[in-house]
C-alpha cells in the first residue's frame, strides 16, 4: 500500500506541476509580467535610490531590508534552537577533532593562506554593494575559514580564539544594528528601516556598508557555531 | 495616529530584538529572562490592543517598511482581521509566558530556560509578523521563523518522544515552506509582484488561471500543513502532545489558527473565480473528514494532551470549513472558531500543564478524581471543555452556530450534517474527559495541591474571555464584521 | 505547447528535481537522506525561481556603464534570502536528527 | 416610562439573578448554612419574578419583551406570554416546594460535593424557567441545551458506575435530540428575530413540503426525546438512579415539561395550528403519543423498582399532554394543560414519597414495601391520594383534565383515541393502585427497621404537592383564568 502510494503521489504532483509549467509565460521573454511590473524601477532607479550598483544588494539591503532582517532572525533562531535543544555548547579541553594529525605542510600552508581567505571574505562583504558579492556570500567564506581553522588547529584552539559568547554577540549585534537603525529612522519621522532617513546619500551608503559587514560577520559566525554544535554532538 | 502607525512594526520587532538581547546578555539568568520576556509581551499586548482599537475606529491602514511602496518594497497591512489576529496572538502569548514561569522551572533543564524564552518570543514575534505581512515572500520568511521555533520548542525537552515528534513536524514543516516558495514562484511568474493587493489586481487581468491555481493550491497546501488540515495532520498529535504544556497551548491555540489565517489570505486574495472550481468541493470534504476523524481519534486516545491535540484537528476543521463556504456567515464563523479555539484550547493545555506540574500524570486514567483535589483548575478546565463541545453561553457555540447557519443558508445539507455530527462527537469526548476527571474513583492516592497563582491567572483570564465572548459575542462581531465584508469583496 | 515546453525546459527540469527530492523524503526512512531530499527540493525551487527571473540577452544586474538590458534582480534576491533561511533550517534539522539518533542509541544500550 | 422599562427587565431578571446565585452556590464550600440560604433565595426570587410577571400580564400588557441583539440572525430574547408563564409558574412554584426536601435529603444522604449539587440544581431549575421565558426559538434552544448540560452532573451525582452509565445514556439521548432541534431551529426562518413568539405560524417561504415535514419532525423528535415519547423514552427510567430530588423536580416536572412546552411552541407558534392541520401531521403525533401511553403503562406495570415504575408512569402521563396538543382542538388543549399541572404536582409528591420511604426504610422495590403503610402513615396516605389523583378519580384535577381531553376526540370523532384513553386509565389504575395495595395491605415478610421520625422538611413538600393537586381538583376554576388567554391566543376565541 505504502509502496504504491508514494509513486502515485509523485506522478500526480508531476502532472499537476507540468500542466502549470506549460501554461507559464515563456522563459526569458522581455514582456513577461516579471520583467514588466516591478523590475524596471529596480533597474532604472535602483542605483540612485539606494547607492548600490549591485541591484541584488540594493534589494536585499534597501528595498526589502525587512526580509533580510527576518532572515537574520531565522538563522539566529536556528542557533538559539540548537543551543536550547542541546544545552549550552562546551568543548572539552584537549580534544583534537581529527583522528589523524594534519601534516605540518598543511598547517604551514594554512597559516599562510588563512589571512588571504579572511581578506577575500572581507572583500566580498565590503564590496557587495558594487560588484558580485554581499554580506551572506562573504559570511559563508568567513565561516569556511573558521571551520578550516578548527579542523586544522583543533577545536579547542578555535573556540578559544572565538568563544561562543563572542559568536552569539556578533549574531545579536547584527540584529540589534537593524533594530537601532530602524528605530532611528522612526524617530526621524520616517518609516521603520528607511535607510535614507537623514536625506544624505553618503550617510545611506555608510549605513548600507555597516549592514553588509554586520550581516557578513553574523552569518559567518552563526554557520561556524552551527558546525561546532554538530561536531560536539557527534562526539557525544 | 502617527504614533499608532509605528506600532505594528514595533510589535513584530520588539519580541525579536528582546529574544536576541536575552540570548546575548541574559543567557544564564532565567529569572531576568522571564521578566524581560514578560515585559516585552506586555508591551506587545498593549500595543496590539491600541492597534485594534485604532483600526476598529478609523479603518485599516498600510505601512510601507523602509518607505518603499509596493510592489517594490514590503507592505504591512493592518486591517481588521489581521489586527484581530494580532491581538489574539499577543494575548495568548502573554498568558503563555506568564504560565511558563512555574511550569518551565520544574519541567525543563535550567540551562535551557533562557533559550526557551528566546524561542517563545521568536515564535510569537514571527507569528505577528506573518499575520501583519502583506507580501508573500515576507510571509515566507516569517513562516520559516515561526516553524523553526515551533519545531525546536516541541523538541526542547530533549526526550526521545519529543525529539521524534519534533523531527516529524520538522520534515512536514520544511516541505510546507518549500511549497510556499514554489507556489510563490508560480504566482510571481504570472503577476510579477509579491504584494497581496497587487497580486489580487494582477489576477483580475489574467486570461488563463492554470498557473495561479497551481500556485494558490501550493500555498493552501503549505498552510494546511501548518494548520493540520485532514490529510496533512499526521504530525500534529505527537507534536502537540509531547511539547511542554505552554508550548502546546501556543501551537494548538495560535499556530494552527495562523495557518488558517494564511489560507484565508490566499483563498480570498489570490484564488480566482472560486465557484467554478471543483477544488472547493474537495477542500470542503477534506475539512469535513478532518472534523469527524479528529473527533473519533480523540474519543480513543489515552493521553490527555494527545486527546486535546486530536480535538484540535477536529476543531480547526470547522474553521477551514467556514473558509471554504465563501459566505459572510461562514467566514465570520471561521474566524470566531479560530478565536474560540485559541482561547479554549490554550486554556485546556494550560490546565493539562497544571495537572502535569502538580502530579506528573499524563494519561487520562491516571487523572481520575483529580477534579476534587484541584477544584479551581478543573472547574475552569470544564468550562473550556464546554466551549470546545460548543455548549451555549461559551464562545464555541457561537462559532459553530454561525457555521451551521451559513451551511443551511447555502443549502449545503451534507455539511450541516457534518457540523452537527462533529459537535456531537466533540461533546462525547469532552464528556469522557469530564467523567474521568470528576466522577470516577481515583486510581492513585496522591497529595495534589491546587495549581500556583501564576498558572491560575492565565487560565482564569482565558476562561473569562471564553465566557464573555459566549454570552456577548457582539464584541467579536464588531471587531471582525467590517473586516470580513472587506475580504469578501475580493471574491470574484 | 511544444514551443512552450522547449522554452520552459528549466522549469521542467526543476520540477523533476523537485519530485526526486520529494521521493527521497517520502520513501526513505533514513533521517539524513530525508534531509538531503529536502535540500534537493530546495535547490530545485531555487532553480525554478532563477528561471523565472531570466530575460533574453539580459546582463547580470550590476549596473555598468553602457549596458541597458539587465535581468530582473528580485528573484535572485529572493533566492539569496531563501538560501540563507535554508541553511538555518537544514542546520536545525541535522542537529535534531543527530540528537534523535543519539537518544535512540542510548535507548538500545 | 420608568414603569415600562421596569417590567421589560422582569423576564431577564427572573433568569439572570437566580442564575448568579446558582453560580455563587458553587463557592460555598463547607458553609452549609449559606448554601441552604442561597438555594432558598434563588427559588424565592424566581417565584417572586414569575408572580410579578403574571401580575403584569393580568394588567393587560401583552408585550413583555427584552431582546438582546448580538448580531445578524442572533438575538437573545426574553419574553413573557401566557403559555410560557403557565409553565414558568409550575416550575418555579414546585422548585420552591422541593428545595427544603432536597436540602434535607442531601443532608441525610451525605456527600462531599453538595456545593456542586445545589449549584447545578439551581442552575437547571433556572434554565428550565429560561426555556419558558424565551422569546424566540434560538433563546429557547440555548436554555434547553443548558438544561441538559446542567442536569448531567446531577444525574451522575452519586458517582457509582450505574450513575455514570445512566448519565451517559441520558446525555447521548438528549444530545441527539438537541442536534435535531438545532438543525430545525436554524432552518426555521426568523428563528432569531426578537419577539418571534409573538407571531403565530412563521411563514416558510421557499421551503418545499418535504423539507417542511422534515423540519417539523426534527422538532418533534428533538423535543419528544426530552418529553420521553415512545421509541426514545428509555433514558427517563434509567436516570431514576439519580438522587430523588433530581428525579422528582427535574425529571418529573422541569425536563419533561420543557419537552412538552417545546412541542407546544412548535405546533402553536412556529407552524401554527392551521399549517399543522393542513400538513396532516396530527395523526402521526396522535399515533406516537398513544403508543407512548400504552408502552409507558405496560412498562410501569412490569417494574419492581418503585422509582422506575414512577418514571415509566411519567412517560405514560406526559404523553397525555402531547396527545392533547396534537388533537389540535381547544378543549383537548385545555385538558393537556390541566393534566400537566396535575402530573407536576402529584408526580413530584409521589417521587418525594418514594424518596422518603427510601430514607426511612431503605426499601426501593415495590415487592419489599409491604407494611410500610403502617410505619409511615402520612407518606403512604399522600402516596395513595396522589395515585388516585393521577388515575383521575372524580374530584381530582386528573378527572377534570381527562374530561376535557375526552371532549377532543369526541368532537373530532376519533374513536381510536378514546380507546387509548380508556386503556391508559385502566393500566394507570393497575400500576399505581397495586403499589398502594402493597403499601397498606401487603404481607410483611421481613421486619422493617424504621428509625426515627421523618423531618417536617420532607413531609411538608409532599403535603403541599398532594394538597395542590387536590385543591385544583375541587376548584379547577382557579386555573382557568390562566389557561383561557392561551386558548384565545392560539385557537381564536
Amino acid at each position: 500500500m505504502k509502496k504504491m502510494f508514494t509513486p502515485l503521489l509523485l506522478t500526480l504532483l508531476g502532472i499537476f506541476f507540468l500542466l502549470a509549467v506549460f501554461k507559464m509565460p515563456p522563459m526569458g521573454n522581455p514582456d513577461n509580467p516579471t520583467n514588466v511590473v516591478a523590475a524596471p524601477r529596480y533597474i532604472t532607479q535602483g542605483p540612485q535610490e539606494t547607492g548600490c550598483s549591485n541591484l541584488v544588494s540594493a534589494i536585499i539591503l534597501n528595498y526589502r531590508i525587512y526580509d533580510t532582517m527576518g532572515e537574520m532572525v531565522v538563522i539566529f533562531g536556528a542557533l538559539a534552537a540548537a543551543l536550547a535543544i542541546l544545552g549550552r555548547e562546551h568543548v572539552k579541553e584537549g580534544l583534537s577533532p581529527l583522528k589523524v594529525e594534519p601534516s605540518p605542510l598543511v598547517r604551514i600552508m594554512m597559516v599562510i593562506y588563512i589571512p588571504f581567505f579572511i581578506i577575500f571574505a572581507l572583500y566580498v562583504i565590503i564590496n557587495g554593494g558594487f560588484s558580485v558579492g554581499g554580506g551572506f556570500q562573504g559570511g559563508a567564506i568567513l565561516a569556511s575559514v573558521i571551520i578550516i581553522y578548527a579542523l586544522i588547529f583543533g577545536f579547542d584552539n578555535a573556540v578559544k580564539r572565538l568563544p561562543a559568547k563572542k559568536r552569539v554577540f556578533f549574531e545579536g549585534m547584527a540584529i540589534l544594528y537593524f533594530t537601532v537603525i530602524g528605530f532611528m529612522s522612526v524617530f526621524m519621522g520616517k518609516n521603520f528601516l528607511d535607510l535614507n532617513f537623514l536625506g544624505i546619500s553618503m550617510f545611506q551608503k555608510f549605513l548600507t556598508l555597516g549592514l553588509e559587514i554586520s550581516i557578513g560577520l553574523a552569518s559567518g559566525v552563526t554557520i561556524a557555531s552551527l558546525f561546532y554544535i554538530l561536531k560536539k554532538v557527534e562526539r557525544g | 495616529m502617527n504614533f499608532v502607525s509605528q506600532l505594528p512594526i514595533s510589535i513584530v520587532i520588539v519580541p525579536l530584538t528582546v529574544a536576541v538581547l536575552i540570548s546575548v546578555l541574559l543567557s544564564s539568568n532565567k529569572k531576568a529572562a522571564f521578566t524581560v520576556s514578560f515585559l516585552a509581551m506586555l508591551f506587545c499586548f498593549v500595543s496590539a490592543l491600541l492597534i485594534t482599537i485604532t483600526v476598529s475606529m478609523k479603518g485599516s491602514f498600510a505601512y510601507n517598511v523602509s518607505g518603499w511602496a509596493p510592489p517594490w518594497g514590503i507592505e504591512i497591512v493592518v486591517d481588521r482581521l489581521s489586527s484581530f489576529m494580532v491581538l489574539l496572538i499577543n494575548l495568548v502569548g502573554l498568558l503563555a509566558v506568564i504560565f511558563s514561569k512555574d511550569y518551565v522551572e520544574r519541567k525543563l533543564d535550567s540551562k535551557k530556560i533562557p533559550f526557551y524564552y528566546v524561542l517563545i518570543l521568536l515564535l510569537l514575534g514571527s507569528m505577528t509578523g506573518f499575520v501583519l505581512s502583506g507580501d508573500i515572500f515576507n510571509m515566507f520568511i516569517f513562516f520559516e521563523a515561526l516553524s523553526l521555533s515551533s519545531y525546536s520548542l516541541v523538541a526542547i525537552s530533549g526526550d526521545r518522544e519529543a525529539l521524534r515528534a519534533g523531527f516529524k513536524y520538522l520534515i512536514m514543516g520544511m516541505i510546507s515552506s518549500l511549497f510556499v516558495l514554489l507556489g510563490l514562484g508560480f504566482i510571481y511568474s504570472v503577476t510579477g509582484t509579491l504584494n497581496f493587493n497587487q497580486i489580487a489586481l494582477g489576477v483580475g487581468k489574467l486570461s488563463d488561471f492554470t498557473v495561479i491555481y497551481t500556485g494558490a493550491l501550493l500555498l493552501i497546501t503549505a498552510f494546511a500543513i501548518e494548520a493540520a488540515l485532514f490529510p496533512l495532520h499526521v504530525w500534529l498529535p505527537q507534536a502537540h502532545g509531547r511539547a511542554p504544556a505552554p508550548v502546546s497551548a501556543i501551537l494548538s491555540g495560535l499556530v494552527i489558527g495562523v495557518g488558517i489565517f494564511g489560507i484565508i489570505k490566499v483563498v480570498y486574495y489570490i484564488l480566482p473565480v472560486v465557484y467554478s472550481a471543483g477544488f472547493v468541493v474537495i477542500f470542503r470534504s477534506l475539512a469535513s473528514i478532518g472534523i469527524i476523524l479528529g473527533a473519533i481519534f480523540a474519543l480513543f486516545e489515552k493521553d490527555l494532551k494527545v486527546i486535546l491535540a486530536q480535538s484540535s484537528i477536529s476543531q480547526i476543521g470547522f474553521a477551514a470549513l467556514g473558509v471554504f463556504l465563501f459566505s459572510y456567515l461562514g467566514l465570520t464563523g471561521s474566524i470566531l472558531q479560530i478565536l474560540n479555539h485559541a482561547l479554549a484550547k490554550s486554556a485546556l493545555f494550560f490546565s493539562a500543564g497544571a495537572i502535569i506540574y502538580g502530579t506528573g500524570f499524563k494519561r487520562l486514567d491516571e487523572m481520575r478524581g483529580i477534579g476534587k483535589k484541584m477544584p479551581i483548575t478543573m472547574g475552569l478546565f470544564a468550562i473550556n471543555l464546554a466551549s470546545i463541545a460548543s455548549i451555549p453561553m461559551t464562545c464555541g457555540f457561537v462559532s459553530k452556530y454561525l457555521l451551521c447557519l451559513g451551511a443551511i443558508k447555502q443549502g449545503l445539507w451534507g455539511l450541516v450534517g457534518i457540523i452537527l455530527l462533529g459537535s456531537f462527537l466533540s461533546i462525547l469526548y469532552c464528556v469522557r474527559i469530564i467523567n474521568c476527571i470528576f466522577f470516577e474513583e481515583p486510581k492513585f492516592k496522591v497529595e495534589v495541591k491546587e495549581a500556583p497563582l501564576g498558572m491560575l491567572i492565565p487560565l482564569g483570564a482565558l476562561t473569562i474571555l471564553t465566557v464573555i465572548f459566549g454570552i456577548y459575542p457582539k464584541i467579536a462581531f464588531i471587531l471582525i464584521e467590517p473586516g470580513v465584508k472587506e475580504i469578501l469583496s475580493f471574491l470574484r | 505547447m511544444l514551443n512552450s515546453a522547449s522554452s520552459n525546459l528549466i522549469y521542467i527540469a526543476s520540477i523533476i528535481l523537485f519530485l526526486v527530492g520529494f521521493y527521497a523524503v517520502a520513501a526513505r526512512p533514513n533521517l539524513i537522506k530525508k534531509i538531503i531530499g529536502i535540500n534537493i527540493m530546495e535547490t530545485s525551487v531555487f532553480l525554478f525561481l532563477i528561471g523565472i527571473g531570466t530575460k533574453k540577452n539580459g546582463a547580470v544586474p550590476i549596473i555598468v556603464e553602457g549596458v541597458k538590458n539587465y535581468i530582473n534582480p528580485l528573484p535572485q534576491a529572493v533566492v539569496l534570502m531563501a538560501l540563507v533561511v535554508g541553511v538555518g533550517t537544514t542546520a536545525l534539522s541535522l542537529i535534531l536528527a543527530v540528537r534523535l539518533s543519539e537518544s535512540e542509541k542510548e535507548e538500545r544500550q | 416610562m420608568t414603569q415600562t422599562i421596569n417590567y421589560m427587565v422582569l423576564p431577564v431578571a427572573a433568569v439572570v439573578l437566580p442564575a448568579i446565585i446558582g453560580f455563587a452556590i458553587f463557592f460555598t464550600g463547607r458553609n452549609k448554612k449559606l448554601r441552604e440560604f442561597l438555594s432558598l433565595i434563588a427559588a424565592l426570587l424566581s417565584l417572586f419574578f414569575v408572580a410579578t410577571l403574571y401580575f403584569v400580564l393580568m394588567q393587560g400588557n401583552t408585550d413583555i419583551c427584552f431582546p438582546i441583539c448580538l448580531g445578524q440572525d442572533f438575538t437573545l430574547c426574553f419574553r413573557a406570554d401566557w403559555l410560557g408563564m403557565f409553565f414558568a409558574g409550575i416550575t418555579s412554584f414546585l422548585w420552591l416546594v422541593s428545595v427544603p426536601y432536597s436540602l434535607k435529603y442531601m443532608e441525610i444522604k451525605s456527600s462531599d460535593s453538595e456545593g456542586r449539587f445545589f449549584g447545578f440544581f439551581t442552575l437547571s431549575a433556572v434554565s428550565a424557567i429560561g426555556v419558558t421565558m424565551a422569546g424566540n426559538m434560538l433563546t429557547l434552544f440555548i436554555f434547553y441545551e443548558l438544561l441538559t448540560v446542567s442536569t448531567y452532573p446531577l444525574v451522575i451525582h452519586t458517582e457509582t458506575p450505574a450513575a455514570v452509565r445512566a448519565a451517559k445514556k441520558y446525555l447521548i439521548y438528549l444530545l441527539i435530540g438537541e442536534i435535531l432541534i438545532l438543525f430545525a431551529v436554524l432552518s426555521t426562518p426568523g428563528f432569531g428575530e426578537p419577539r418571534a413568539f409573538s407571531k403565530i405560524g412563521v411563514m416558510f417561504p421557499g421551503i418545499g413540503p418535504k423539507m417542511l415535514l422534515f423540519i417539523f419532525f426534527s422538532y418533534i423528535v428533538g423535543f419528544g426525546i426530552k418529553a420521553a415519547i415512545f421509541p426514545f423514552s428509555n433514558w427517563l427510567p434509567t436516570v431514576s438512579v439519580a438522587p430523588t430530588p433530581v428525579t422528582g423536580l427535574l425529571h418529573a416536572v422541569a425536563v419533561v415539561n420543557v419537552g412538552v412546552y417545546g412541542i407546544m411552541r412548535v405546533i402553536l407558534n412556529v407552524f401554527g395550528v392551521e399549517l399543522t392541520r393542513s400538513m396532516g401531521v396530527g395523526v402521526v403525533l396522535i399515533f406516537i403519543s398513544s403508543a407512548t401511553i400504552i408502552y409507558g403503562s405496560l412498562m410501569a406495570l412490569s417494574q419492581d423498582n418503585l422509582k422506575k415504575r414512577l418514571a415509566f408512569s411519567t412517560v405514560d402521563y406526559v404523553s397525555y399532554s402531547i396527545l392533547g396538543v396534537s388533537l389540535l382542538n381547544p378543549a383537548a388543549f385545555v385538558g393537556a394543560l390541566l393534566l400537566l399541572v396535575n402530573h407536576a404536582f402529584l408526580k413530584l409528591s409521589l417521587f418525594f414519597c418514594a424518596g422518603a420511604i427510601d430514607i426511612q426504610t431503605e426499601k426501593t422495590e415495590v415487592s419489599e414495601l409491604s407494611g410500610v403503610g403502617c410505619k409511615l402513615p402520612f407518606v403512604s396516605t399522600c402516596f395513595a391520594i396522589g395515585s388516585l389523583g393521577l388515575i383521575g378519580v372524580p374530584l381530582t384535577l386528573g378527572f377534570v383534565g381527562k374530561w376535557y381531553l375526552w371532549r377532543g376526540p369526541l368532537e373530532t370523532n376519533q374513536p381510536g383515541v378514546i380507546g387509548v384513553l380508556i386503556a391508559g386509565a385502566i393500566l394507570c389504575a393497575f400500576y399505581l393502585l397495586y403499589v398502594v395495595y402493597v403499601l397498606f395491605f401487603g404481607q410483611s415478610k421481613v421486619s422493617l427497621n424504621c428509625d426515627g421520625k421523618l423531618s417536617w422538611l420532607i413531609c411538608l413538600p409532599i403535603g403541599i404537592g398532594v394538597a395542590g393537586g387536590a385543591i385544583f381538583g375541587v376548584f379547577p376554576k382557579l386555573l382557568l383564568p390562566l389557561i383561557n388567554p392561551i386558548i384565545s391566543c392560539y385557537f381564536g376565541g
